[in-house]
């Protein structure tokens, strides 16, 4: 990759980072867990990178099998972090 | 890479910081998590698209896999094992990501084509650290809080110079793959040394703080997907996975902050003991208690209320706030009416003088025998002060000094609201058992300060 | 310039013209002061109080000889007897009631000005004594009030039972009503209040009172601040309306006064009959002949199981307070009518040719001249 | 079961046993009431008041051969010589200053039950008269104080000068005095209150009050909730801080009531002579013997230049609620004691045990029996 | 290009979101500034370190020449012509973007060797429309603030119409120098065609709408130089370039919503007339208006306040709600006294009795006499609902039916707040001169509830 | 310029747009002069592209001159800019 890739990179990581900081300045403590586990959601994004791993050539290599098992694992942390927040927040609702 | 998924990529990302902004937000949250939900849902199939079609079968099939094993345990689990769940899908992640770093490296290292540069080695050797210890940390948070660990913090001596020296082993390691990345041993030592840094990092920690654990190794698995961008040169990663570590070190912040600890204390893996909250003597009734903020949405969402003020508003001359709490929930349509009960107070009439002083208009105080049935129909009873006249031992207990007082059914409501100073005792001198009860809410201190903060967190929601 | 304070005379009279504080004040402007000995103790100055002040304790004579003589009622015919030609007097007059005494001034060629005509404008206001008297005159009406009631106030739930707040209808917010309602109010009863003009009803509710509005009808004229003429129109509906609510009250507090007429009938004797027994009213105009048909004058009466309060003047017995403030209302319009060195009238000036009733020898106070030649 | 009501025939009582209200209730549980002509007039309770609850209305003979007889004070020797052998009997008793009433009593074999011997527990809250009526006696004071005193209770900044807020000093903050700051503090006075259980200061600033503090003496036994006994070291520091508070104060409220004993001397005659003309003190204990040793009983009196108020029976200037709470509070007695069939005594039962003074013949209270054997 | 220059606008470009973020903060407003110029300091130094040392004469002297008219005008303009100032400033960086974009697109033009591609001439043309709007609308914004030009809006039929057709005139010409570059003659007419619309969009609004139209331009300039970033390929632009356009809206969308006007009747150039201000009848008091905020900031400076409290009071019946203010403020350890005029109310007495039923105690009541001599040394009087009890005419003006009146010296203190409905006279039925003295702002309102918004907001800035 | 890397541009200007709107989400209306007058001069921040043009090649032609225009323009702006938003600042400080 070249450094001026890696500056762009570094870019956004440091806009993101800042917009996360300021999204999340004042929580109620009642968003805590939800929040903690939405948020764990959104870390799942590894599934990208899953994919892409699994999808590297070479059946049966270490490098497919790590990337299948990751791909399992990050459809776990997805999927059942996204269903576990919403029934999580569901109880927020007003009667 | 294609335009369009790229594009994808910038709409997902997009998604989640929306969604990440609405999950603070009381009334939005719901929305917000659907939000990120179909940014991921995009980013993945946008990436779907990119691929080779012949590996699909498998791939489907660890997603197919995946999905139920994520979705069944999400809808199986009890709501008081969330955050046991949460923990665990946290270690997965991590692992992920820590899966795909490995991955990636055997893949470039067998592959003479695509080099390992050092930008590549960094991010992948960040990745293996972070996801490492995310992971086996997870682990052994979920193993506390589940019970299947004892909760109590296991320490010896000279634990923080032991993960120094591990750590700087990593290091240590990571110099030697740079100067030969061929050498997989080194990996394998690294691999070795990330897992055991989470597991000992997190040991120490009581069960009580492992709310705080999580959302800091929450905060790592976000970190260790933005390494795993850097990998693969990808921008949701990293918009994502920045957002996610970003804002889980906030949270975790807001949460030591709540506890009353510094962020310093729980990264120096300074964590106390379990705090132990209960009765000043005697046998303790265990309380949960609730926070202003907290006390603020339960007013919001409720649709009628019904104050029981005793001695301790007098005491703490809350009245005049206690109106102004009025006026708020008046302000939302929420009915608000207060439970008079002929004793509470010193004085035949207290309440009667207080609340006339504050402006109280004669026909919202309700006598006790007039409000006593509604109570069940109730979402919410905020008991301000008042200790005997809610006390149910009068009903129950024969032995009760107050046995035979008729009180209010304050414990009837759905939810029940307490404002005092302590677990101290009423006139009476008898513990109160209400305060232990399912649907009832500590809210400790004294009654004009925390109410006024409750009226200021309700004025800041309209 | 020598002011004279006299111990008043008048029946239930506790106030006197001057207090030893406005004396200090008085004696600092350059005037002397005696006071008749005594004519403190029932507001509870001392004559010893008045020396530190400054005055002079002498006889009533002493007093009634000095150029400008203060009192709180009209003088007597043998007060003016006594009095120098020429003099300067001050105190309440409703001269036009009193044709004879206006003569005896006039014959002593007697300047007077009457508190009672202090104009309502907003340069007045610290000489107007009929609004000081007032104020205080509604406090002490629900004060009495409230003692010849059975019941409390306020709304009290003890265990014993539920007591429910005393209900007070007050008739008339001007000064002494809006005071009243304050007063009532404080103490935790439930106040309604009825007035003719209908700019009180805002002035009702900012003391926290309900304003019972007669509806459909035509209000009043007013002339200067006070009440003038009320039509038979409104005067029916209102009764109307008092005769629901009077049923309900406890206790009732008529300050409705027409100046220079007799006051209207706002409770007829069927009211009283259809009140509950027990229940008060304290009818502050019964001087005037009072707002309550069955009330006396100077009498605490029970008539059909129902207590009628006739004070007529109220404010005496708070003689501590109404004489502190009288002493300023007086004081102020002395100062404005007068310099150590004596008399200095401007004749064309608002409030002095609102007070001035007689003046060598002349009544040319205008109103009291019309009434006076009726 | 028939209850009998009687008129009270006690000096300055205006209270009656049970109220028109209480008395349905008590219809309603099944017993028989007979009430006699005019018992309520002086509550404004009507003889028609009654019938329509449901009471026959009958003489004072009928009322007094009732099974239960229910009266607010201790019956006359004539009285008793016309009730019924065995009969049940509720009223204040103060049996142990009546041995010749309660020979009467026990020569009869009438079981009694004393009021003023209440326990005070939580679940007979609702019996406790002391408490319904000393609440109603606080509120009193403060009104009667207030009619008495020259001045109003509020600040007031006006026009015609500032009246400045009258001072109010409480003794002990009881039921009586913990109401009487209330309603002091309502009308817009500072009040100030003094008491020798340290824990009163808390209720004290409850209710807006300044609480005196007797700094380092040593505090007062009590018992039940009662004072008991206090140490003449604490009685000696007490008075130098009033005699420094006592002179600035417009109206005094003493409560200080050691029940069995005379009522201890905290107002001083001194101290009487330090106050301001014209102030005002009421002296709630002085049925006991007076908290001010110029206060005379039954009388309102001017010594020193301060207005001595010794209403014995202050509750029953209140009539109507004083007799609303007190029925509710002694029909709650006889339902616990009685069924519609009769007497179901439980004789260990506290609250039996506390109010039974004499059974069958005897004296049975310990206390009332310890107290006339001396 | 170089690595450590790269840093270095990296470093700029988080100073630039810290100074914005500081700016919005009352208490943190000037450190922002100062961020922010650091930011930009370092970004020209870095810039400055990759030129060719050749031409640093002519960039010497260009900056000297533009630091110099920068400084001295911003020194020496009074504080009452900053808006002029402000928009002045902000003309100059949209003609720079502009300027800019013209010498690129020039330079490209005459080099064969860099080739102008579709998104360089997207960017170019972008900046060019956006800067020259920009500075012509500046420019007039500039000369109607400053009074150059009639203040009042310059309408005509068919105005909207004539900008659209303007705008896709703009499009038709940029197409064809898609077509062909090197036609510079399109060139010029988008040129023109962006200067006229700059000019067309903003003399149609009147000159009290003026500080939203220069927000908004405002905003433009830092799209023109986020286009300028695109051209350049340059981060640093584009980062500052963003945040200026986004807050910048935001900001406007802020002041809209202040003045009751939506950003789209804005967009659309359907600015009103300046509202007027003033009397209901009789000769207008010209008053300026205060909103709930910055009452609430003017409080939160002040170390002594006064409140004045009149028949307003007792109508909005506020006397709780200013106990509240009463209790913030000292929270602040801020004085804060009541002066009560004898004849405040409708009662003698009247303010009393309302401020002691909410509870506030007699010391902090002031008499007239002893409380006059103090406004002088007053930071704020807050006058609540009163008005013939401050009015000066009651000094000054022997034809007033309230000459002679002893006042409240309300008028002397530092500044004063009048909490009233409208411009509404009193009992005497006068108007009230304070009401447009120069320190006086009036806060419209109910009296109860603009308090009540006040005190939330002094609740929040602690 | 490559579209790949137009698109990682794009992330950075919608990252600081979104970050631009979060920060000002609510300022008092007292800092809205300050707060405009301070983030105009950042906005020159276009000074660097003035820099950067006035720089290149060829003495005496348009680009050349153009550039210095906006050079000194853009020095305006910034140093103007930041110098006035102080000014009306330290009015805001405590007395
Ligand atoms: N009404 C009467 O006439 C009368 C007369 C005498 C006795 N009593 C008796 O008094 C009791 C009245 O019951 P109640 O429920 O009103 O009062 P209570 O049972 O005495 O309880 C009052 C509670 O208020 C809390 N408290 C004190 N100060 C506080 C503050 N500043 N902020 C928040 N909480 C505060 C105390 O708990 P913390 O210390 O934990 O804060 C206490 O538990 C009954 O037992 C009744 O029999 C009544
Ligand atoms: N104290 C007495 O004994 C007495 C008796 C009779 C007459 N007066 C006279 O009454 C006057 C008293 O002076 P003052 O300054 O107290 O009152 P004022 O001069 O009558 O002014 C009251 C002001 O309050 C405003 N207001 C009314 N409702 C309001 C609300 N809900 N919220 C905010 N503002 C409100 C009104 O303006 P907007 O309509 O614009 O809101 C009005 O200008 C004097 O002229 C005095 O002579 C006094
Ligand atoms: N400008 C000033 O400085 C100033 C000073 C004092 C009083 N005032 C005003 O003067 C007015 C009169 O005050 P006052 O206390 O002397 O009044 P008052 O004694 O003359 O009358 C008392 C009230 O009774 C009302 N009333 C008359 N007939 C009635 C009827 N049939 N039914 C019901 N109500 C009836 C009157 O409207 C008046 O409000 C008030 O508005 C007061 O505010 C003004
Ligand atoms: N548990 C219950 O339900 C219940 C019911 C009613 C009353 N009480 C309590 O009983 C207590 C007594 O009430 P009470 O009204 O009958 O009191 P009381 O009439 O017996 O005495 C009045 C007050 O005077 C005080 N006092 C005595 N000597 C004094 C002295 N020398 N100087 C100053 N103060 C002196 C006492 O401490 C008491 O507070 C109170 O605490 C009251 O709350 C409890």
């Amino acid at each position: 990759m070249s450094v001026s890739a890696l500056i762009v990179l570094i870019y956004v990581l440091v806009l993101a980072s800042y917009l996360g900081f300021e999204l999340i300045s004042k929580v109620p403590p009642t968003l805590h867990t939800p929040l903690m586990s939405g948020s764990n959601a959104i870390s799942g994004i590894t599934i990208v990178g899953a994919l892409i791993a699994s999808n590297e050539m070479g059946y049966g290599t270490l490098s497919k099998w790590l990337g299948l098992l990751a791909l399992v694992l990050a459809t776990i942390n997805v999927v059942g972090g996204y269903a576990v927040t919403d029934r999580m927040l569901k109880m927020f609702k007003k009667k | 890479m294609n335009i369009g998924i790229q594009l994808a990529y910038l709409v997902a990302s997009v998604l989640f910081i929306m969604g990440i902004k609405y999950l603070g937000k009381t009334k939005d949250a719901r929305k917000g998590n659907v939000l990120s939900a179909v940014g991921m849902l995009i980013a993945i199939a946008a990436t779907l698209f990119t691929l080779e079609v012949f590996s699909l079968i498998e791939i489907g099939a660890a997603i197919l896999v995946g999905a139920a094993i994520g979705l069944y345990y999400s809808q199986k689990v009890a709501m008081t094992k969330i955050p046991e769940m949460v923990a665990l899908f946290n270690g997965f992640g991590g692992l992920a990501s820590f899966s795909v770093a490995l991955s990636d490296f055997f893949f470039k290292n067998a592959n003479e084509a695509t080099s390992l540069d050092a930008i590549n080695l960094t991010s992948i050797l960040l990745s293996v650290l972070i996801g490492g210890v995310t992971f086996t940390g997870s682990m052994v948070a979920y193993l506390k809080l589940d019970g299947k660990v004892s909760g109590q913090p296991i320490t010896f001596s000279g634990q923080h110079l032991l993960n120094l020296i591990l750590l700087l082993a990593f290091f240590a390691a990571a110099v030697l793959v740079f100067i030969d990345p061929s050498q997989e041993i080194y990996l394998y030592i690294l691999v070795g040394l990330a897992l055991l840094l989470g597991i000992l990092t997190v040991i120490p920690i009581g069960g009580a703080d492992m709310p705080v654990v999580i959302s800091l190794l929450n905060s790592y698995s976000g970190m260790a997907a933005c390494a795993t961008g850097f990998i693969l040169n990808n921008n949701v990663l990293i918009v994502a996975g920045s957002l996610v570590g970003a804002s889980g070190i906030i949270l975790t912040q807001i949460m030591c902050k709540a506890m009353n600890r510094s962020l310093m204390n729980v990264l120096l893996g300074g964590f106390g003991q379990t705090v132990a909250t209960g009765g000043a003597d005697g046998p303790a009734v265990v309380v949960k208690e609730i926070g202003v903020e907290e006390s603020a949405m339960l007013f919001d969402s409720a649709s009628s209320v019904i104050v029981v003020p005793g001695y301790g508003m007098a005491v703490a001359q809350a009245q005049h706030v206690v109106r102004e709490l009025m006026e708020q929930c008046e302000k939302r349509n929420i009915e608000f009416r207060f439970a008079i009960h002929p004793v509470a107070g010193r004085m035949p009439g207290h309440m009667n003088v207080l609340l006339a002083e504050a402006n109280i208009s004669y026909d919202k105080l309700i006598e006790m025998d007039d409000i006593n049935e509604d109570f069940a129909n109730t979402d919410l009873v905020f008991v301000v002060g008042a200790n005997d006249v809610v006390n149910p031992a009068a009903r129950t207990n024969p032995e009760s000094p107050i046995f035979g007082m008729p009180i209010l059914n304050a414990d009837k409501a759905r939810t029940v609201i307490v404002s005092k100073r302590s677990m101290g005792k009423g006139y009476a001198g008898v513990e109160n058992e209400l305060f232990g009860f399912s649907n009832c809410l500590m809210l400790f201190g004294d009654a004009k300060q925390t109410i006024t903060k409750v009226v200021g967190e309700l004025k800041d929601m309209a | 310039m020598i002011i004279g304070v006299v111990k008043e005379t008048k029946e239930y009279e506790n106030r006197v013209a001057l207090s030893p504080e406005v004396v200090k004040l008085v004696r600092k402007k350059g005037f002397d002061v005696v006071v008749e000995a005594g004519a403190g103790e029932k507001s509870y100055f001392s004559d010893q109080d008045y020396e530190a002040a400054g005055a002079t304790i002498g006889s009533s004579k002493a007093a009634l000889e000095a150029d400008l003589i203060l009192k709180v009622n009209l003088a007597t015919l043998p007060e003016i007897a006594q009095m120098k030609e020429g003099a300067a007097y001050i105190s309440y007059m409703y001269a036009y009631q009193h044709p004879e005494v206006i003569a005896a001034f006039n014959a002593k060629r007697i300047s007077t000005f009457s508190m009672d005509a202090v104009p309502r404008i907003s340069r007045a206001q610290k000489m107007d004594a009929l609004s000081s008297q007032a104020n205080l005159a509604g406090y002490k009406a629900v004060l009495l009030g409230a003692n010849y009631l059975g019941k409390i106030f306020p709304l009290l739930m003890t265990a014993s039972g539920t007591i429910t707040p005393a209900r007070v209808l007050i008739f008339g917010a001007g000064v002494a009503g809006l005071q009243a309602i304050a007063t009532a109010k404080r103490l935790g009863a439930v106040v309604e209040c009825t007035d003719v003009r209908p700019e009180t009803k805002e002035q009702v509710e900012s003391l926290g009172g309900r304003f019972l509005t007669v509806e459909g009808a035509e209000g009043v004229k007013t002339e200067g601040g006070y009440a003038r003429e009320v039509s038979a129109e409104y005067l029916e509906k209102q009764q109307q309306l008092i005769r629901e609510k009077i049923k309900e009250a406890d206790l009732v507090i008529t300050t409705a006064l027409v100046m220079g007429k007799k006051s209207p009938i706002l409770v007829t004797e069927d009211m009283v009959k259809s009140m509950k027994t027990g229940s008060v009213i304290v009818d502050m105009a019964v001087e005037s002949g009072g707002n309550c048909a069955l009330s006396e004058i100077n009498a605490t009466v029970v008539k059909h199981g129902v207590t009628l309060v006739g004070e007529s003047n109220l404010p005496s017995l708070l003689p501590v307070n109404a004489s502190q403030l009288y002493a300023t209302n007086i004081s102020t319009l002395a100062f404005h009518l007068a310099g150590a060195e004596g008399l200095a009238l401007d004749i064309e000036e608002e409030i002095t040719k609102g007070v001035l009733i007689t003046h060598e020898g002349v009544v040319v106070h205008p109103f009291t001249k019309q009434l006076l030649s009726q």
